[in-house]
Formats: C-alpha cells, structure tokens, sequence
C-alpha cells in the first residue's frame, strides 16, 4: 500500500471551503468510494477520495461493451451506473469515514428535483465533506440535451443545490461546449464554491470488421492523456474568468502533469483514467509534486496556484 | 478475497506455440504464490505507452517454487499482435484477480462427484489449473478441447501429461480429432457419462468464446448439470472500480473482474 | 516516389461536385502545396490537395515556438502564416495543375469580405477546382471570435462565398462548438456543397520548468490520434443531420482510420498531422482502403459511405 | 537540393559518451551518400509510438563506404531521455534536410581565408563535418569549443585528430581549458587572428545554444567577419510544409528546416 514521502513542502490547500491535506483527489467514476484501491494506496493520506456519481434510486447504466480504448485515451459510458444514495450512505460513506478519508460525493440527477433530493438525503449523515455536483448528465428538465451545456439550466440546478447543503458546493463542467467560461460564470453566480473540470469529451470509434460502434450507446466520454490539452486550457481560461478555487482534471498521471494544471489556475486536481493505467497514480502524483517543490523551492503548493507567467 | 498486488514482472520468455497463439512465462512470484484456478492478471503491457489500458489474461500455469506464472495468449488485436515482439522487458501485473471454479471445493463437500470441463479456443488454458486440482483431490474428470486446426490445438499435451490420456478433441477443419464444433463431443459425453465409470457429471466448467459457452450452458442445464462458466469482459480497471466490463446476470449487472470472471451459467442472462 | 497500388476497387468519389479520383486529400496547413511532398508521394495520384489557407495579402502568422507535442497529438498556433493569394495563383497553383493534381483551395479570411475576395482572385484561374472555406479564423466580424462558432456569422459568410463562385464549396467546421449539428445545419442552408471536419481543438501544454504555456500564443490547436474519437463522432453527428457529402478529418493515418470515418458517413478524408510522422501517409491511407475493400469484398468505397450498423 | 528520402535505418550501435551526451551510429546508405555538412536527419524515434513527431538531429559524421550516418545526441526531454534505451530496432529517417555551410564554397571562390568554427556543447557536432571539408580544401581553420565539464567535451578529440592540434576549449566549471563561457576564447581568436599566420578571419561558423550564437554573432559583425549560424526550432514536418520552425530574418519569416538550418547572422532579427 503506497503512502505519500514525508515533505516539509506545505501541501494543504483550500478548495472552497473543502479542506485538503494536499492537492489530489481521485476523479468520480474511476476510483469507486476508494475501498477497490485500498491495496495499493492508502486513500486516508488522499486530499480527498471523489465517489462515483450517485443518483436517489440508483441506475442500471448502459449497455456493454461500455468501454474502448483510443490513441493515448479511452472512451466509457458507464451510463452513470450506481445503486443509489442509500448503499452509498450505509456501504461507501461510513467505510471512507472509518479509514480516514476525506470524502467529496460526486451527484448525479435526471431531474433538477434529484439533485436536491440526493443532496437531502445525505446532507444530515455529517459522512460528506464537499459535494461535486455533475452537471453533465443527460436531463429531461432540460430537454434531454445536456443540462452543463446551458448557462440558464446551470444557474436553476445550482441555485437549487445550493439551497439545500451549507457545505462546500463544487459544480462539475462538461467540456463540450463553446464557452466554458460562459458556463463557469453561471455556476459561480448561482452559487458554487469552486468548479471541477473537465468531464469528458464526447466521442465515438468503429470496429470495422463488424462495421458496428465499439461501444453499444454509439458515443462515449473520451477521457485520459488525450485530452490533457483540452483540459488544461479550459482550466486556464476559467482560472481567468471566475475567482473562486479549481479542481483541475483530464488526462493527469504524474507530479508534473498536476504541477501544469496548477500553473493553469488549479488549486487541486483530480486523477481519474490514469488510476487505471497505474493503480497507485494517486500516491504518485502526490509524490511527484513533492518532488517537483524540492527541486525548484516551492515551500508551499498554493504557490503554484495559476503562477503562469 | 486476498490483497491485490501490482507486480512488476520480467518476462522471462515469450514464444509462439501455434497459429497466432504464444506462450509468455512472467516473473511474478507473489501472484504466483498465490493465485487460485480461473484467475487472472491484468497486465500493462510494456513498450505500447499509446495504450493505456492494461489487458486481462487468465493464469495458464505457475510455478510457486520458481515464482512464475504462464500466461497463453492468441493474436485478435492492437496489443495481442504487439505482444509477440516482446522478447525482454517488464511488465506490470496486477493480481491475481477474480473469483475461482469451484469445482474443486464442490468436489469436498460432496456436491461434485464427476466434472467435465469445456475449453474452446484459448479457453483450454484458463481451466488448466482446475483440472490440476480436481485431480490431485481424485475427482474422475473429463476434458473436451476444441480448436480451429490441429496445429492451434496447444493445450491438448498438458491435459493429457496430467491425466495420462487424450481429452476429446474437435477441430474445425477436421484436422485433428472430431471435426466440427466441440459441441457435438460434450453432448456425446453427457449424454454418455463420465468416461471412467459411465456415471453422471455434476459438475460442468466451460470457457471459451461466448457463443461456445452459451450452447454448452444450455446443454448443461438441460442435463441439469451445475454449471460455470469464465465470463470475458472488457476492462478498464480490473479490480472492480470502474463498471467497465459488467455481465447481465438475474441479479442485475454483476462485475465480470471481481465478481467473476466465473459465473454460475443459470444467472447469467445472455444479450 | 510512393504511388497506390493497383486495384478492381472502384475508388473515384463526388464530394458535393468535385470529383476525387479516391476518397483521400490532405488536410489543409500541414502539406503546403504539395510540392515539399513530392519526393515521398505522387501527388497527382491523391484524390486531392488541399492547400494551406490563404488569406488575401498573407499574413505573418504567429510568433514562435508554434508547435508543441502532447501525448498522441500535437498543439499548433501556426496563425495562418501564408505569403497571399497572388503566390499561390502564380507559384503553387500552376504547379499543381502541371503535375496533375486535383486542387482544393483553403481560403481564410479576417473579415467576411476578405473570404470573398480571395475567392475572387482566385475564381477565373481556371486553376481552382474546389474551394475548402475555412470558417474557424479569429474574425473582425464576428467580433474576435471564431465565426464557426456562431451559426448566423456562418449563414452569413457561406452565403457571400456562394455568390462568388459556381465552384465546389466545401465548409470546413471548428469542432469548437456545444452543438456541431447546429453550425452544419447553418452551412448548407446558405449554399455549401459538402462539410469538412473537424478543425482542430483549442488546447494548452505547459513547459513547468519555465513556468510558460509551450507556445508563444498560449492556446493552439489540438490534432492528430488523441482527437480522432471527438473526430468521429462529429461526423456522425454532421452524417445523421444534413444531406450533404462529408469530409472527415482528425488523427486519420492507416486506411483502418479512413475507413472508421467513411463508415460514420464521410465520403472523402484527408490526411494532415500523420504526414509529419510518416511522409507518405497519404498514399499509405489509399493502400490501406484498397486493402480493406479487397479483404472485405468490397467492389466500390461509396458502399461504404454511412455503413455503420 | 537533392532529393529527400526516407529512409528506415537500423541502429547500428547507441551509446553514452559523456554526461547525458551519446552517440548513435544508424544504418542509412542513402542519407550517408548524400549529406553536406550543416545538414541534419529528421527522425521517427522506434518504440515511442506515443509521441507523433519527429525529432531533428545533425550529422555528426557519416561513412559513406559502409553506408552509416553518426548522430550526438543530448538528453534534454522526453524522447531524447527515452533514447538511449533503444538497443536495437530501425529509426525512420527523412534526410538529408537543409542547406549547407558555405565555408568550403567561399574558400574555393576566394571570399573565405581563414575560418574559425564556434561550437558550444552539442552544438560542435554540426561542425564536424565542415571542419573535415575545410582541411581538406586546404583552408586554415581553427576551432574552439565549449562545454560545461571536461566530460562533455566529447567531440574534442575528434578535432584533434583531424588538425593534429587541440581546438581551444572553455569548460564552464574550468576541469579543461579555459575556464568559464568559450566566448572569451572566440574573442581572443578575432583579435589575435589564425593560428597558423595571425592573418585575420573571414568566415565564422557558430552552432550552439541560441543565447551563445547571438554573442558569438555580434562578435563576428563587430569584427567584420562573414558569420554563419544554425538555427535549431521545434519542428513538425521538417521539410518545409508546415511552417512550425520559422525564424525571423530581415526578409520575413524563414523556415529554419529547409531555408536553413545554416543562416547568415546578419539576417537573423534576435527575439
Ligand atoms: C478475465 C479475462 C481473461 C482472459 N484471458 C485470456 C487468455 O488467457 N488468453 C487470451 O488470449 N485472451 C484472454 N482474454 C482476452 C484478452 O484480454 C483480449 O484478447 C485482449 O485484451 C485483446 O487485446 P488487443 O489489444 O489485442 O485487442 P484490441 O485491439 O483492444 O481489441 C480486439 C478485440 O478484442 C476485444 N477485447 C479488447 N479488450 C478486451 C478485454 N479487456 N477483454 C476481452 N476482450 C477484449 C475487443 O472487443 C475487440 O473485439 C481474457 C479476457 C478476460 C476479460
Ligand atoms: C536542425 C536541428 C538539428 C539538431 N541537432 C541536434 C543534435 O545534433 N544533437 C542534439 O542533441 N540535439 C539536436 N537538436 C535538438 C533536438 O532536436 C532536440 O533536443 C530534441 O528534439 C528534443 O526532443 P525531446 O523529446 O528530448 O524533448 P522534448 O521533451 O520534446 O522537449 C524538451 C526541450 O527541447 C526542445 N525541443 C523539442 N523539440 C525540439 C526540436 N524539434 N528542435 C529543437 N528543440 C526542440 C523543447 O522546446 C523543450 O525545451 C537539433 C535540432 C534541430 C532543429
Ligand atoms: C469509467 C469512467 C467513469 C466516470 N464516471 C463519472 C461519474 O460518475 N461522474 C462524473 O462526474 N464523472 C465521471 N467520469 C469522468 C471523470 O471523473 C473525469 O472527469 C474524466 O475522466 C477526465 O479525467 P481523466 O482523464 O483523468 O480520467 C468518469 C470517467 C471514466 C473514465
Ligand atoms: C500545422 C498545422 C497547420 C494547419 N493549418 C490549417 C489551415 O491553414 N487551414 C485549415 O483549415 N486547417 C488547418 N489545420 C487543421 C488541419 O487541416 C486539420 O483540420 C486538423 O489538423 C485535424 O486533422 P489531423 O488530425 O489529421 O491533423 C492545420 C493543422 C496543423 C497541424
Ligand atoms: S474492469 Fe473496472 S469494474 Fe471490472
Ligand atoms: S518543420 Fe515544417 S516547415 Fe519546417
């Protein structure tokens, strides 16, 4: 079980009122609620461990094959799968507390009301640290496009969701569309205390020789190194549009990958597709920033917070 | 189940054995330690680092005392045909994953007097195991084998080395054995018994392409055998995080890496 | 000199018009005139050339570095570097016309007006066989954004292009957009004859030793494999939502990759980064299509157009 | 310029001569025929299937006879890095790119007497070559190198061999030669004049990091000495298609991978 190296490099940073005993979170979907990955990393010594994305009743998910991979990246769609607020509440949440962890609960909605009414069930169990509200869900109240795709759906969802928890309140961008600064201003004026992005990026590949979509649903969430670029301009250019704190993901797997987003504008990050890869990706990014303040006098991480020159 | 290791592990060897079918003896000696018949690796392959999913492979053989584990792999796509070409280097398992046959615990407590087991393809390989245990427990057991040619026929000397004598074989081109689909040979034998004393199987485990081991899950239920099958998913994670490679099952989606990759044949509900 | 092999394949393909004698042009600003890459290909055996955008009196382009390699992909802020529309009738044109080659012009433009006039210039030649309106530049008129971005700058541009010339034209579409769909739509309503996609991603890599963006511009553009899948699915997208033909483009560098796009519903491709990995990816992609359609009984290429089950 | 080909080479031999410095001997008939000194070889690392472009590396010297091109190489980033893992395999090389040094041409039409050749770490390699055809031709040349340690001063003894006399070397840390910056050594060589009559020079060559080519040039122009430079950019395609690598120059911008690498100094406009 890999544990973070001892440092006297100041690693605390402050997500919107989340604290974190250093910049790295997992990303939700890609690390279950930590306990499939407690053999190879101890999540307690995590900024934060971010669940999968749940939903009041639960979800069957997509159809298989759910997955291909692509050059330097992957596509899923999982379709959100989850049992629901309940066995998050009674299995994952008291486990995470019990190890120590810090815990974001990524949440999920088909309906504006789910999100409120996920939000309700878990805000009294004291078991949550921050919420990571994902706005990408396909949503009927927004006429099954995307609801993080429209500025107006964005400031209703959020403005809901911020009524219904005191705790901190990150809101999860989707990457697909044409101004993700236009969104990002919508969240925060609704009431979000920091932003995470990116989620996904839609995108389709075809097996040939059965002329047929490698992944039932047709188009999938392209995530991993690919998208890293994709990634760390979103997060720059929202670093510059908004004042509240980032959480930065998409394609990160080393200290450097993170210490580039946190140049951007990101206050922490999340690692995701790289877990998969690299099963102690997490322990080693933090690792990896470690080393990257030693090597260049960076006493404090939040130093590197958007120190792009 | 036991703690899961990421090991890194040297290839020892890597040589073809037949028709797109190569033989890969890793250093692995903790998953070697430990591994239990139907489990697997998932395995980051090195030198292809635009790939970065790792690819599951099921656990042909090990050898404890040595600390190596066997894997047989067929060429299908990108990693598989790249795979070859790896004649040194490291690769990283993560293992050993998955739940096991049960055959042989079934053969303690009494349930499973007789087993037959069904390998099609490279499927022969991930039953190997098995069959080692079944018959170091004394279970009279039956092997049936089924290939494309004689030549992609690998498992067949392992399998009669074991049990000193010939599994049946189908071939598809009638190369060798039966010609045909092995399916044919397991009617044959469940119809007629175990080959040693002409009693009943109870106990069927069959791996193999999915279309393969959906006929022969019928032909067990309708003999009312029990059943398992090696259910093959896609995956992204291989330790149950990810929901990657889930098989429908009466129970809703169950994760074929941990939850499987053996599945009763009766809960599984075939798309 | 590589050329493609013989084959019974019928290969020849109309894209809106223009008749391509296979399915395979090169992406525009990463072949020049072709000339450069004459001495690895047979040019006139593409079935196009598409030449980098040209503007009406060039344009300097942007300061340097311009490139920067990300994982299976690269960023480009070239800034549309090229030496006006004179050269390019005077120079390259007739070369490419003395070879053999079928020639498609890209063509950019500052301002609405600018597009027309570099079509203008260029419309009489006789040298022209398709135009390729170039509709991502950073534009005047559409207030320093993207006009690709909006689809009433769109209808307006396409339409003033469709008055300048009888020519194939073909639109090509930035994959920058929450909706491609929508922009499509936009296009062919004001008078294009077919659609290309995609332009590249906006993305950012940074150097953490200096602590800058790895390109003097900050954010360039995302191509090569890593954007394929984003690739892909939006000419399905584009497939399933307008009645012209298409052509696909994005990470395309194996016949393999060609056809994944002719099957989402493009009927020609072009081939732009895979030429700085291999020299003669273009010829390569044809090779590679003649296989397929050899191996897969295949007799004509428009059989595949769509083919996705 | 001749025509360009891409050529797959094998690697010959890979290996380390100094700290993060080695040498890399690649099977290539073809460039080796064909190259002039200045030019450089753009080349698809094997192995590296994640990085899509190539990489550019000078001609440090070639065989001609047996068919082999020499490159030095530095570790600097990823693929330089990853390089000197590479045992085996075949590179794929477009080559020769670039025009040439003019030094040999000038001294056959009169307008070059005496050359001096600046090399600053690496960046002594490009010069080799033209240091080989300046003897040849019979032309006084006198070269001086810099480098960090003396262990990085790889390509001295080569010089040496050649002139049968050591060229100047400044080492940064002072473990051989002068000690500190080489532009103190270049300095003192414009004012005394050549070695072998203390006649001034009339061609000066420089090639290394670009902080070090400005000084060098503006010494060069200070002295009235004909100066040329090599410039090295990030590039894509290196063969002039996709204007990545361009240079500013007093005529526009100038793509430094086939207008170049070889610039006169006085075109350049310094960033
Ligand atoms: C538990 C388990 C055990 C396995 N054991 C063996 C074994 O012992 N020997 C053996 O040869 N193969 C085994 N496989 C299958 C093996 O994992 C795939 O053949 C391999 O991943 C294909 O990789 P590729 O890069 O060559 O193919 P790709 O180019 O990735 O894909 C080619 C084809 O293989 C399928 N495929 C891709 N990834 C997987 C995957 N992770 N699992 C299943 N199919 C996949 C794709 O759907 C596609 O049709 C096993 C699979 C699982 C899930
Ligand atoms: C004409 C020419 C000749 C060259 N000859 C030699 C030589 O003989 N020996 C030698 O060691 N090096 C030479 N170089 C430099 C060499 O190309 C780079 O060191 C190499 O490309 C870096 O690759 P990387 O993957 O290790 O670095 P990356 O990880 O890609 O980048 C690391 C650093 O190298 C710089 N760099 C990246 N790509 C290039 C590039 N194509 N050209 C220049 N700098 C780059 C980046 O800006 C960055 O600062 C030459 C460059 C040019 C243009
Ligand atoms: C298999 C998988 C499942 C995911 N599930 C979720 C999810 O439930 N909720 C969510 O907000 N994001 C989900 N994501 C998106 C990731 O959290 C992350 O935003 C994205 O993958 C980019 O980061 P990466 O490149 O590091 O993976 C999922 C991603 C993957 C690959
Ligand atoms: C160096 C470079 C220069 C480009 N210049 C242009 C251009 O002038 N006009 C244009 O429409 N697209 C331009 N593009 C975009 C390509 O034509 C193409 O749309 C994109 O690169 C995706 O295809 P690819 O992944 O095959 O490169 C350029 C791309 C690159 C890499
Ligand atoms: S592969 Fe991730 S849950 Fe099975
Ligand atoms: S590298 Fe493409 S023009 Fe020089």
């Amino acid at each position: 079980m890999r544990q973070p190296r001892q440092t006297n490099v100041k690693l605390a940073v402050d997500l919107g009122g989340l604290h974190m005993k250093n910049p790295v979170t997992t990303a939700s979907g890609t690390f279950a609620a930590g306990h499939e990955y407690s053999d190879f990393v101890d999540v307690s010594k995590l900024g934060a461990v971010t669940t999968k994305g749940v939903s009041l009743n639960g979800w069957s998910g997509n159809a298989s094959p759910r997955i291909a991979e692509t050059p330097s990246g992957m596509l899923n769609s999982i379709g959100l799968q989850n049992p629901g607020v309940k066995h998050l509440l009674e299995h994952d949440l008291p486990w995470l507390r019990e190890v120590g962890a810090t815990t974001i609960v990524n949440v999920s909605g088909h309906s504006f009301d789910e999100y409120v009414d996920v939000i309700e069930a878990l805000d009294e169990s004291g078991l949550v640290d921050a919420y990571e509200v994902n706005i990408s869900c396909p949503n009927v109240d927004a006429g099954g496009m995307t609801i993080g795709t429209d500025p107006k759906s964005v400031e209703q969802v959020v403005g809901m969701c911020r009524k219904a928890t005191k705790l901190p309140m990150i809101v999860k961008l989707t990457p697909n569309v044409t101004d993700i600064t236009e969104i990002a201003k919508a969240a925060v004026s609704a009431g979000a205390d920091a932003l995470s992005l990116i989620n996904t990026l839609l995108g389709m590949a075809i097996d040939i020789e059965r002329r047929k979509p490698q992944l039932a649903r047709y188009v999938g969430g392209l995530s991993g190194p690919a998208v890293k670029p994709v990634a760390l301009r979103m997060v720059w250019e929202v670093h510059k549009a908004v004042d509240v704190p980032l959480l930065g993901m998409g394609g990160i797997g080393t200290g450097a990958d993170a210490v580039e987003f946190m140049l951007a504008g990101a206050t922490s990050v999340a690692v995701g597709t790289a877990n998969f890869t690299n099963p102690t990706a997490t322990v080693d990014v933090i690792n990896g920033i470690i080393d990257y303040c030693e090597n260049h006098g960076v006493g404090d991480v939040n130093e590197l917070v958007g120190a792009l020159q | 189940m036991s703690a899961l290791v990421n090991e890194v592990a040297r290839i020892i060897s890597n040589e073809p054995i037949g028709p797109r079918l190569h033989l890969m003896v890793l250093e692995s000696p903790t998953i070697a330690a430990k591994v239990t018949p139907g489990q697997f690796v998932h395995m980051k392959v090195p030198g292809a680092p635009d790939h970065i999913l790792r690819r599951p492979f099921s656990i042909y053989s090990r050898n404890a005392n040595e600390g190596s584990v066997e894997i047989l792999y067929q060429e299908v796509g990108t990693l598989t045909r790249f795979m070859p070409s790896l004649k040194e280097g490291d690769a990283e398992l993560i293992g050993p994953v998955g739940n096991t046959w049960t055959g042989a615990r079934r053969y303690k407590d009494g349930s499973c007097t007789h087993a037959l087991l069904v390998g099609g393809g490279v499927g022969a390989a991930p039953l190997f195991m098995l069959a080692e245990q079944l018959k170091e427990a004394g279970c009279p057991t039956d092997v049936v084998l089924g290939a494309q040619t004689k030549e992609a026929l690998v498992c067949r000397a392992r399998y009669e080395a074991l049990f000193g004598c010939e599994p049946s074989c189908a071939t598809d081109d009638g190369t060798y054995g039966r010609a045909g689909f092995c399916t044919s040979l397991v009617e044959e034998r469940l119809s007629q018994g175990c080959l040693s004393d002409g009693k009943p199987y109870d106990y069927l485990a069959v791996c193999g392409p999915e279309p393969l081991m959906k006929i022969v899950a019928g032909m067990g239920a309708q003999a009312g055998v029990y059943t398992e099958l090696s259910m093959e998913k896609r995956m992204a994670c291989g330790i149950g995080a990810c929901l990657s490679c889930v098989v429908d099952t009466t129970m809703g989606k169950k994760r074929s890496c941990v939850d499987g990759p053996i599945f009763k044949a009766e809960d599984i509900v075939w798309g």
